[in-house]
Order: structure tokens, then sequence, then C-alpha cells
């Protein structure tokens, strides 16, 4: 059966979905939903032992050899990315519960698994496929389900925030398909090893330019890059807590990847960074992210909304990692997403417990959470501190690699721009930090520290952030090597 | 002959989306966009492409014009006049397409059998189809057989699509909680002014 | 147990007795108990180390290699042994001293004040221990995070306030200058270890060398060069031990020990002596060492006035660092312990003050010699260290810090040194001349009724006081272990 | 009850052959235009019909909401679960020549499979989401 | 003159697809933004089609006994089948975003809907 792992990484949640809206009880559907993503986990850590000590996997669907059929190929990087977003979904879950049963009305909780399995089967698919119009199929899937899940926070704002997220996201898909058309029209082929192979022959060409430019915003609506990020925010605020947690650290992450191997395996990097110089459009975008997004963040009185200003600005020291095309550069981007996720992770379901105690996460509803929920707070400020980067953090990590990539290129100030970027991390999360360590709990005494169900899992991402912060020998050591496939040196 | 059909569609499917655009009675507009999708059935046709033709007047002209009447029928059908011409949008959308119109000029001439589209993958298919899977529309053996897995997701799609509108409407009642979600902290955390019906405080 | 596992033992055992003062949180007594023994057993640990270090091993341990070349690890070399040294015995003493103040001026949330403190000397002693500067950061930011709560003990808004600047301008430093020099020397040099003659030799032009070592300079807040020195006197919000050990010995030090390691082991002397910037940074210091002593004359308030004072004094061996030759180190290296045994006393001093009278201004301090004549007789002694006369300890420091500047052929600098005593001998022993000579303040009852602070206060200064002298008289152990540093 | 009945008359009579006709284009698809999603459409568009001539109570009795989400989730799964058949008879997942002796006929029948898949799912989702839609009240203002 | 001529085509699909981007996007009523949406993505199929299209071809369905027949390029027309299903999908969900908004602030016009947020 070993040999079926990269379609059982998808097809088993995709099975789960159906299955999960047929049970129709709450705790069934979400026995279910948890099911399929621990076998998603287990086969991404299957799958990415395969691929670091054999090599990339290639599975022909169908048995038709690509370019006929629809490949799935796992390499370094996708395996990575499936371990994320797999990995998130395992921990998101048990802490769902709890969590959904409170903010979702009964009668919608078996649907609602429903969406989030689908929500991961389709971000699984995305990055596990060869296929540039699989791809778009399966971004379509995680899409839909992210609107729907989106909307059923308990404000009303996130409605408006979900329709805003699918008309961007609707937009960003269309773009996506007009270039994988201009794409195809082209070269007659929708593989992307085949693509990689017969677009150098076309670089003289004006379509494929264009067809690039189209995939790249197409991209990066999805993933929000500034100035493209204006559903972001709103989305991340309002949605339920269970949903924020695993969207931030998985949705736009696949983009990312998205981006990477459009970028990298489909054009190349020669004619990305060459012909059409993307990093001169990548790079200040991604700076003014860093920047302007942190700065935002620092003045926003809602704490989700806050992290979700934070994960545009982090968003971009992702794609500025890409934008400088070297090894350090990429494997630091792709090592910040996963550390990201991890981070961001963690803050969000802190949040989250937050919300189940207190009912809200405006600033001063945390006022005093320091002392009656201890735990949550915690894990706040360690998560927080490793957004900011401190040492023994995954922050660090993913800093160090992106500030030693900038000045390998003598990019000095972009370094600085990077660290700046941490220190107004700083302003916002300590900004939180000292409400809830240094005000009095308001309200009559009542807020206790979240159940165990919902700690648990926080902890485990918090700890994560931790491990992964004082032993990067996996995650950096994966990030390089995944790097280097991407952008085809050494191995 | 077919190119003269061909442009006639064309312009009036242009004179149609022009129209969608100007027009602020809701009603009118979906009936516009239905009569867009059957302009569009016609001229898949005329491309060649009847499947897809087939689908999108199933589809276009009549699932989606359904949906929009229903949801019309929710909502109401009257549209705002916008309030000033917006340049910004403008801005976007002439960029957009001129960026298009710059990438077509190194497009492949249209109809011709030497575009590149047309020698990679496709012969194959229509070569090879028939024989192997015994079908001879090359269009179904394609969708569901070389690229049965791509199928596959678009079922999965529309299912999402379900579990979408159930969530968000399934039930006949409206929505419990609609309002802000702090109010249930007693409006502690007010974050929207937006009052309960009745108002407090 | 062989050296190895002393120096982990070194940074584990503060983390276990602040373990252990958060699970006697409930019984004072076997709380203080435990701070009093782990600091104890640091001392012992520590001890045990010099005579291995003096042999010249060099006894090391990795904890784990984070990314591939970048290791978390621990070694003992002389330099930091003596930093070790001298915060793990002050730790002791201090808390001693705490033990009386706390509970003299009923300071709430003892526990958590207790376990941070814990936390705080743990990450002293991982600093002092770092095997490279990958370690040393991460235990810098983490002394940072950990006094924090210290100094914003008292969590009203001015304390709030002081938090911010203490937090801001030490993360602001750390994070966009020491951390982006780190960063560069690893991508220069491909290492991060700390290794006799300096690794960056040979990597780069003088010119990066120079940024490089301006970053390092000014991105040590904690050294507090000016003009990142403000965070200091903020910090003096906190309860007295904690501006004691922390911002008189731990924190501080924790600052220009860094910068001796980095111009010794990360720069080399040899390079170090021949970039640019070297003087000119030299020059910074000295700068920050007459402004530090100006501001200090204009501060009524007590532990401003001996902040400003530690300001001053940081620079001096900043200076001494950046003199580049052996006696500038020796001399830098012996004033660490000997500014922190004299400071540590007047700190001791104020706070003994507080308890008794509640007084913090030097204005108000008329008089009370004569009912506090312990308090007042080691104050005195410390300011003699620190102005740097015989009989007490700083005196040495001082004449080595001359003989550098002498031999780096910088008189000015020597000019400098001596007119800063001469500031620093005014302000600071202003104060003891005032509480014995001068008549009570205004409005203040008159002295009956005010005796001593508690007992253990008491006998913690006059420990300090006396360890001062003895450095005078005996300071061939420290001077021998300084000099391992800089073999001729 | 009343000037409508031609409507439903019509209806009635139109219904049936509505039917035969998705079941003429789901069976035709291998020869002509039409497959499983088309013929779903219409399988769909008769009980939209009678849902509008009839009343949707109507409707429902005929046709039960659990029904149409039953077939939605069951088409879906009924086109996976060919692929996961085609891995337990040892073949890559829809490989459908390993369902018959020989490859082309294990196509005609994998590809029968996966259009009845998706003429259920996209018959289910398809009322269903009419239901949703027409089983809403108006929001007044 | 011909090539001309078989650009002229795709320049009016992109004319198509640009009057629905521009509705969707400058349009302040969410069903018309919907309704913009769908315009453009319609018109993007188009474009696929017009790419697929071989001047004499036929539609790909295999004539049994005849050789020499060309046939139209199917690929477009399967990624199409599926592109229509996805738009149906955005539109399904969309709309249903819609009702509820209707419901939660009364209105469907972007520029009240950001009236009632605003005042905090």
């Amino acid at each position: 059966m070993s040999q079926h792992l990269p379609v059982l990484q998808v097809v088993v949640p995709l099975l789960a979905a159906p299955l999960a809206a047929l049970v129709r009880r709450p705790r069934l559907s979400w026995l279910v939903a948890f099911l399929a993503a621990l076998w998603a986990f287990g086969v991404a850590v299957a799958l990415l032992h395969h691929v670091l000590s054999v090599g990339p996997i290639s599975y022909h669907i169908g048995d038709w050899a690509p370019p006929w059929g629809i490949e799935y190929r796992v390499d370094q990087v996708n395996a990575f990315v499936l371990l994320i977003v797999s990995g998130i979904a395992a921990v998101v879950l048990p802490y769902a519960r709890a969590s959904v049963e409170w903010e979702i009305e009964n009668e919608r909780i078996p649907l609602f698994y429903t969406a989030l399995i689908l929500c991961m089967t389709g971000l699984l698919g995305i990055s596990v496929t060869g296929d540039v119009f699989n791809v778009f199929v399966f971004l379509e899937i995680s899409s839909l389900s992210a609107y729907a899940l989106i909307a059923m926070g308990q404000d009303r704002r996130a409605l408006t925030a979900a329709y805003q997220y699918l008309i961007m996201g609707s937009v960003g898909a269309t773009f996506i398909v007009i270039g994988i058309g201009l794409m195809y029209v082209m070269t007659g082929t929708l593989n992307m090893a085949d693509l990689a192979q017969r677009l150098p022959a076309m670089e003289a060409n004006r379509t494929i330019p264009v067809a690039f430019a189209f995939l790249t915003v197409g991209i990066s609506l999805k993933l929000a890059l500034f100035p493209l990020h204006l559903w972001l925010p709103n989305a991340y605020a309002y949605a339920p807590s269970t949903v924020t947690s695993f969207i931030a650290s998985t949705a736009t992450k696949v983009a990312v990847y998205m981006l990477l191997r459009f970028v990298f395996t489909v054009f190349g990097a020669a004619f990305s960074f060459d012909v059409m110089n993307i990093d001169r459009i990548l790079t200040p975008l991604a700076l003014a992210a860093i920047v302007f997004m942190s700065l935002s963040a620092i003045y926003q009185p809602n704490v989700k909304r806050l992290l979700a200003y934070s994960s545009v600005a982090q968003i971009g020291y992702m794609v500025l990692g890409i934008s400088l095309a070297s090894v350090f550069g990429v494997a630091a981007g792709i090592l910040h997403l996963f550390n990201h996720a991890l981070i961001k992770g963690a803050l969000f379901m802190a949040m989250g417990c937050v919300m189940y105690r207190v009912g809200s996460v405006r600033i001063e509803a945390m006022a005093g959470l320091g002392r009656t929920m201890p735990f949550t707070m915690a894990a706040f400020v360690i998560g927080g501190l490793s957004l900011i980067g401190v040492p023994l953090t995954v922050g660090f990590i993913s800093k160090l690699y992106l500030v030693r990539a900038a000045l390998e290129q003598g990019m000095w100030p972009v370094a600085v721009l990077v660290l700046v970027g941490s220190l107004l991390a700083v302003i916002y999360v300590w900004k939180v930090v000292e409400v809830a360590y240094f005000r009095q709990p308001i309200g009559d005494g009542s807020i206790r520290e979240a159940p165990l169900s919902l700690l648990l899992p926080t902890w485990v991402l918090v700890l994560a952030n931790i491990w992964f912060g004082v032993d990067a020998k996996l995650t950096a050591g994966v990030a390089i090597r995944a790097a280097q496939t991407l952008l085809g040196v050494g191995s | 002959m077919s190119v003269v059909v061909d442009i006639a569609l064309l312009a009036f499917l242009a004179v149609t989306a022009f129209a969608v655009m100007k027009q602020r009675n809701l009603f009118a507009v979906a009936m516009l966009s239905g009569i867009y999708s059957l302009l569009c059935a016609a001229l898949y046709t005329m491309l060649d492409a009847v499947d897809v033709a087939f689908t999108e007047a199933a589809v276009g002209a009549g699932i989606s014009t359904v949906l929009v009447l229903g949801t019309l029928a929710l909502v109401g059908h009257k549209a705002k006049k916008p309030a000033r011409p917006r340049l910004l949008p403008l801005f976007v959308v002439l960029i957009t397409g001129g960026v298009m119109v710059y990438g077509t000029l190194d497009m492949p001439p249209f109809g011709n059998a030497d575009n590149p589209a047309h020698q990679h993958v496709a012969p194959r298919y229509i070569e090879k189809s028939e024989e192997e899977t015994d079908v001879p529309n090359i269009v179904t053996s394609v969708l569901a057989s070389y690229r049965g897995y791509d199928t596959m997701g678009e079922t999965n799609v529309i299912f999402t699509a379900l579990v979408g509108v159930l969530l968000l409407i399934a039930t006949g009642e409206q929505s419990r909680r609609i309002w802000s979600a702090d109010e249930r902290n007693g409006g502690v955390f007010e974050e929207s002014s937006e009052p309960v019906e009745d108002g407090h405080g | 147990m062989t050296p190895s596992v002393l120096v982990g033992l070194a940074v584990a055992l503060p983390l276990v007795g602040a373990g252990l003062v958060l699970a006697l949180g409930k019984w004072p007594n076997a709380r203080e108990g435990a701070t009093l023994v782990t600091g104890v057993a640091l001392f012992a640990t520590v001890m045990g180390l010099l005579g291995p270090v003096r042999s010249g091993l060099r006894p090391s341990l990795t904890l784990v290699e984070v990314v591939p070349g970048l290791k978390l690890g621990f070694q003992a070399e002389p330099l930091g042994l003596l930093f070790a040294l001298v915060a793990s015995f002050l730790w002791v003493v201090t808390s001693l001293y705490s033990i009386g103040y706390m509970r003299g001026h009923h300071e709430e949330h003892q526990t958590r004040f207790y376990a941070f403190f814990a936390f705080s000397i743990a990450s002293a002693m991982g600093v002092a221990f770092s095997a490279n500067l990958f370690t040393l950061f991460a235990f810098y930011e983490a002394l940072t995070l950990c006094t924090f709560p210290l100094v914003t003990h008292h969590g009203t808004e001015e304390a709030r306030k002081a938090g911010r600047v203490y937090l801001g301008i030490l993360l602001t430093t750390s994070v966009a200058f020491q951390l982006l020099a780190i960063i560069w020397t690893w991508q220069l040099a491909g290492t991060l270890d700390f290794r006799p003659g300096g690794i960056l030799a040979g990597t780069a032009s003088k010119g990066v060398l120079s940024v490089l070592l301006a970053l390092f300079v000014f991105g040590v807040g904690k050294a507090a060069v000016m003009p990142f020195h403000r965070w200091l006197p903020a910090a003096m919000v906190a309860p007295t031990p904690v501006s004691a050990l922390l911002h008189a010995v731990a924190v501080v030090k924790a600052g220009v020990f860094t910068i001796l390691k980095v111009s010794v082991y990360v720069f080399g002397l040899d390079v170090l002596g021949t970039l640019a910037a070297t003087p000119w940074l030299a020059w910074a210091a000295a700068a920050t060492i007459i402004l530090a002593s100006l501001v200090a004359f204009t501060k009524d308030n007590l532990k401003a006035r001996l902040a400003y004072s530690t300001i001053s004094q940081l620079s001096y061996i900043v200076l001494g660092a950046l003199l580049a030759n052996r006696w500038g180190i020796i001399g830098g290296g012996m004033h660490i312990a000997m500014h922190a045994f004299g400071k540590i006393t007047l700190f001791f001093g104020a706070g003994a003050v507080l308890v008794a009278t509640h007084e913090t201004e030097i204005s108000r301090m008329h008089g009370l010699g004569r009912t506090m004549p312990i308090t007042f007789g080691a104050f005195f002694v410390g300011a003699l260290s620190i102005v740097g006369v015989p009989p007490a300890g700083g005196a040495w420091s001082k004449w080595f810090l001359g003989l550098g500047t002498l031999e780096a052929g910088q008189i000015w600098l020597l000019a400098v040194l001596m007119l800063s005593s001469l500031l620093t001998l005014v302000y600071l022993l202003e104060v003891p001349a005032r509480a014995f000579f001068g008549k009570p303040a205004e409005g203040r009852a008159p002295v009956e009724g005010i005796h001593e602070a508690p007992w253990p206060s008491v006998l913690a200064l006059t420990i300090t006081a006396v360890a001062t002298v003895i450095l005078f008289v005996h300071p061939g152990p420290v001077f021998d272990l300084v000099s391992l540093v800089v073999p001729k | 009850m009343d000037d409508r009945v031609i409507l439903r008359v019509g209806s009635k009579i139109l219904i049936p052959f509505i039917l035969l006709f998705a079941l003429y284009v789901q069976f035709h698809g291998d020869f002509g235009p039409g497959g499983g999603f088309q013929a779903g459409v219409i399988f769909a568009a008769a009980f939209i019909l009678y849902a509008l001539v009839f009343g949707l109570g109507a409707a429902k009795a005929v046709l039960p909401p659990i029904v149409v989400h039953t077939c939605a989730a069951v088409g879906v799964m009924i086109y996976a679960g060919t692929g996961v058949v085609t891995l337990l008879l040892g073949g890559k997942f829809l490989d459908y020549n390993v369902l018959a002796h020989n490859a082309a006929h294990g196509q005609e029948w994998g590809i029968f499979s996966v259009e009845t898949g998706v003429l259920v799912t996209v018959f289910g989702v398809m009322v269903a989401i009419f239901y949703a839609f027409a089983g809403r009240r108006r929001a007044e203002p | 003159m011909k090539e001309v001529l078989g650009l002229y085509n795709y320049w009016i699909v992109i004319g198509l697809m640009m009057i629905g981007f521009y509705t969707m996007i400058s349009r302040g009523n969410l069903v018309k933004k919907l309704v913009g949406l769908s315009i453009f993505q319609t018109s993007v199929m188009i474009l696929y089609i017009s790419m697929g299209k071989i001047l004499g071809g036929t539609a790909p369905i295999i004539i049994e006994g005849r050789e020499n027949v060309v046939y139209t390029n199917p690929i477009p027309s399967v990624l199409i089948l599926t592109a229509i299903v996805v738009g149906v999908a955005t539109l399904a969900v969309g709309l249903a975003l819609v009702v509820r908004i209707k419901e939660a602030y009364g209105t469907i016009e972007e520029d009240e809907i950001h009236e009632q947020d605003d005042v905090m």
C-alpha cells in the first residue's frame, strides 16, 4: 500500500468528508474528522520520511503516464507542506470539539466538520499534485469551504468578511485559470514537469510573461501579499476560533507553496528572476508588508485582528525569503512557512481559549487574564516571543536564516528591516501582555482557566514552538534540501 | 458563414454584458445573465464544444438563473445607483485588459491546427482514446478517465458548495446570533455600536 | 563530577532553585531557605570550576545543535568564570539581604520575585558560560525577559512605563544591532564559537569589521553606552535587591562581559587594534563616562544617582576592551568584580535606608549616619571602591585601566579617567558626608525611632563591604584569573 | 387549484419525460454530448419544476431533504470509492483497467461508475441547494 | 490579415472579461458583484474554448469508419466543464452569503454595510 501514499493522503480525507456529513451526529462527525486528520498526518510523516530517505515520488493516477493523466508528485518541498497542513489539522481537531460546541449551533456541527475536512483535503490536494489544473480544482474545494467556515463566526461581520474573501478569492482563482490557459495554449500541456521542460523555449514570447503575471497576481491574492491582503484581517478576526486557528496556519501557507511551485518549478528560477525580475516587485512588497502591516497591527483593538495583521506581515517574511532566490533565502521562506504555522496556530488557539471563557478578544477583555487564565496567557506569551523571534523559539530560526540570506547578498537594509519588523512585533505583542498581566480582572471573577481539551492542543503547539526552536536540524535541514530542489542546485 | 455567426454572437454577448453592468433592476440582471449564458452556449456549439454548450445551457442559463432569482426573492431586486464613477476599478480593469491584449499578441492564431496546444497532449487522446477506453466521445473519456481525478475534484467542489450553502442557510429560521459576538457578555466589551433590535444601554 | 558536568550544573541549579521556590511558595521560610541553599550550592559549583580552569582546562558541554553550525553549548573560560563567581557569590548575599528587605518592606508577590530572581541568575550563568555567540545571545535575551517582571514588580503605572523603556531599549538594541552583528559574523566567519585570537581575522575588510564592531558595542544595550543608557535609570523602580544584584551586577555585567568576550574571542585583540572604529568607539565610551558622571550630580534620588554612576563605570570596562591591549582587558575584567562588590554595597545601603526610614532622596538623609552607622560606614567603603582609591578593590582595576590607556598611547583617555574619578568622588561621598555630618532634614521627625534595617540586610551589606576591602588586600586571585584571558 | 391547472397538468406530463431525457443523457454520454453532470442537472430540474408548480412542501414530501443530502454525499463516495476499489484490486487509483478482464471493458465499467457518482451528487446538490434557498423566509427589513 | 482576424476573436473575449471584472469590482450591490463575477468567469471559459477550436474541425466525438477527420481539441472542453461547475458552486455559496448578509444588515449595498460597521 505504501506506493499509494500520495493519493491516499488526499482520498481518505476526501471520503471522510461525506461520511462526516452522513453521520449527522456532532460527536460522531467530529470523530470522523479527527480520524481523517490523524490519518493525513500519519501519511504525511510517512511521505516525508520516504522522500528524505529515498527521493521524490511520482504517482500516476489512473495509471495514465503524465502528461496524459494527472500526476501526483511529492518532493521535499510539498512533503513538508503536507506535514504542516495535516499536522495543524491533527492538533486543531481535538481543540475544535469544545470550542465548536460553544460557538456553533448544534445542528450545524456535522456540516461544520465536513467543511473543515474538505478545507484540509483541498489544501492537501493543492500541495501534492503535479498538474496545474488540478491545483485549481482543489484550490476551489479549500476556498469554498473556507468561505463558509469563516461565515460561521458569531459576529455578523464574519459574513461580510467571508463575502469579501469570496470575491477576492474568486478573482484570484480566475486569474490563476487565465494564467493556466495561456500556458496551455503555448505548450499544450498541464503537467508541471512537462511545462517546466517546454516553457524555456518560449521565453522570448509575449504570452508566457503574461501568463506568469496572471498566475503571480492570482496567487498573491490568495496568499494575501500586501497590498492584496484586504480580505484577510476581517476574515481571521471574525471567524470561529477553530477556523481561524486552522486557516491562519495553513491556507496562506499553501498559497505560498503555490508561489514557490510556479515560480521555481514550473517557470524556473532563471525565467522568473532573470527575465521577469519578479524579485524587483516581490522584495519591496514584502518589505512594505513587514513594516506597514506590523504598524497596523499595533493599532488594532481586537487581538485576533491584531494577529491577522501580523500574519500579513509574516507572509512578507516568507515572500521576502523567496524573492532573494538563494538557497538560504528560499530555505528561510520555507522554514518560516512551517514556523509561522506553529506560531500563529498557538496564538490563535490561545485566543480561542480566551473567547471560550471571556466571550471577547478585545484587548480590554484580556485584563487580568494573566492571573485568571495563567496557562492560556503563558501560551500566548511564549507564542508571542516566538513571533518576535526570541532565541530558542522557532521564530528566531526563521529570522536567523532570513537575515543571513539578506546579508549573504549584501542587502543589509533588508536585513535591518527584517529586524525592525521583529521590534514592531515586540510592541504589539507586549500591548496584549501588559493588559493581561498588569490590569485588574474585570467582571465578577467568574472567569476560569480554559478547559483541558482546549489547553492541551494549544500547548502542544507551544511546545512545538520551543522544540523546533531548540532543535531545528530537522526543519532547517528539510528546508535547505527543499530550497536546493527548487533551485535545482546540489542535493 | 461561421465567422459571421461567430462575430454576431460575440457582439450580442458584448451588448448583454454591458447591459448587465448598467441595469439596476436585479431581476433584469438575472435574466440578462441567463441570456448571456445561452449566447455562450450557442458560441460553444459553433466552436465544436458541444458538451460545454450543453452544460452551460443547463447550468448557466438554468440553475444559476434560478439561484439568482431565488436569492432576489429573499433580498429584494433594486440595486442602488453607483455613487460616483470609480476610477480605481476602471484603472485596474484597463491594466488587466491591456496586459491580456499584450499577451495575445504572440498567441497562436485562432483556429489554426498547427498551434502547440493541438500538437502535444491532445493528439494522443484523439488517436488512442477509443481504443483505450472504448468511448467514442473523447471529452467523456478524458473527463472520466484520463483526467478522471479532476472530475472527482469537481464532484467534490459541488459537494463543498452544498455544505457551504447548508451551513449558511439550511434552517428556515434566521440565524440567532447575527449581532456582535460580545453581546453575550452584557455588552461589556461592546465592539459594534449596532444595537440589538430594541436598543440597549 | 567532571568539570563539564559542573558547567551544566551551574546553569541548571538556579533553574532547580526557581522550581523549588515556586513549589514552596506557600511556606515563606522554606522558600527563602531554598533560595539560599541553591545559592550556596551554585557558588560551590562555580568554585569547583576554578581549579580546572586555572590549570588550563576549558571544560565544555554542548547541549544541542540547533541547526548545523549553531550550537547551544557552554564552556568555562577565565573571564566567564570570574563573572559567574561574582554573580553567584553575590546572589547568596543578595538573597540574604532580600529576606530582610522584602519582609521589612512588606512586598507582595514574593514567590514570583524569588522565582524570577533565580531565573535571572540562571540566565546570567548561561551568559557567563556561553561557548558561542548564539548561546550568549539566547541567554542575554532570556535575562532581559526574566528581569522584566522584577522591574515591573510593583505593577504601578510608573513601573509599567519603566518596564516599557527597559524592554524597549534592551530589545531594540539587541535585536536591531546585536543580532544583526551576530548573524553577520556567522555569515562572515562561518562559526560563532568563541576562540582565543578571534574568528573574524581576515574574513572581511576593515571597514566592514568596523561597522560590525560598532553594531556590537551599541547593540549590547546592557553595557549602557550612551545614547542607549536610559533603561538603567528606568529599571530603578524595581525593589532594591533587584537593582542591587541585577542592575549593578548580573544584567549590566552581562553587557560589558559580552563586549569583553566579543573583543577577545570574536575580533581578537590584534584585529581590534587595527580597526578605525576602535578609537572612536573608545571615545564614545569616554564620553559616556563623563556625561553620566555629570548627570549623576544632578540626581537627588539616591538610586538614580547610583544608576548613573553605574552607567559611567560600565563604560570604563567598555573602554578597557576597546583599548585593545592586555592591560585594558585585565583592567576591564577586574573592574567587573571590583565594581560589582562596590556598587552592590551602595545599593544595599540605599535599600537599607529605604526600609528603615522610607527615604529615597539624598537631601533628606542628613544625620542618618548617627543612627545607621553600619549602613553608612559600608556605603563609604563601597564609594571608595567605585572612586578607585585605597583601601578598596576598585583602586586596582582603575590602575590597570590607566596602564592600558598609556600603553595605547591615549593620554587624553587617561585624563578622562582621572577627571571622572574626581567627579565620582564628589557625588558619591556626598551621601555618607551628609549622613554623618549633616543636620536632620526639616519636616522629618528627628532620628529617634530609626535604627538599622533588619539584620539580614545589615549582615549582607557588611559582607560586601568587607569583601571590597579584602579585594584590595588580596587582588591576586582576580588578577591571575583575568590575566589567563590575555596570556602574555 | 384554480387557474394554474394547465401548468399543473402540463408539468405532470412533462416531468416523466424530463427524467427519461436525463437518463438518456446519462447513458448516451459515451457517444454524444452529455454525461453524469448534465444528467444530474436535468434530473434535478425535474424536481425543481415540481417544487415550483406544486409547492415546496409537496416536493419535500416526494423527495425529503434527507434523501437529497444523502445523495449528494453518497455520489462523492461512489466516485472516490471506485478509485478505492481499483486500489484494492491492485491497480493505481482510478485505474479502471483492473475492473474487468480486459482493459477497455474495465474502462467502460469505471467510467459508468464514476458518471453515476457524478449524477447522484449533482442531482442531490442541485435539489438541496434549491430547497435551501426556497425554504428560507424573506428577511423583513 | 488572417492573423489579425484570429486575434480579434480573443480581443472581444478579453473585452467581455473586463466588463464582467469591472462590474464585479465597481458595483456596490452584492448580487450584482456576483453576476459580474459569473460573467468574468464565463468569458474566461470562452477564451479557453476559443483556444481549443480548430477551424474546419468537428466536435471531438469519434465517428466510426471515417478517416482523416480533424477533431477539435478536447482538453479545453474538459477543463471548462470543470470550471463551469466551479463557477456555479461559487455563485451558490456567494448567494447564500448575500441572503445572510441581508438578514444581518438589512441591506445588500456595500456602502450601507460599511456605514453600519464603521460606527464603532
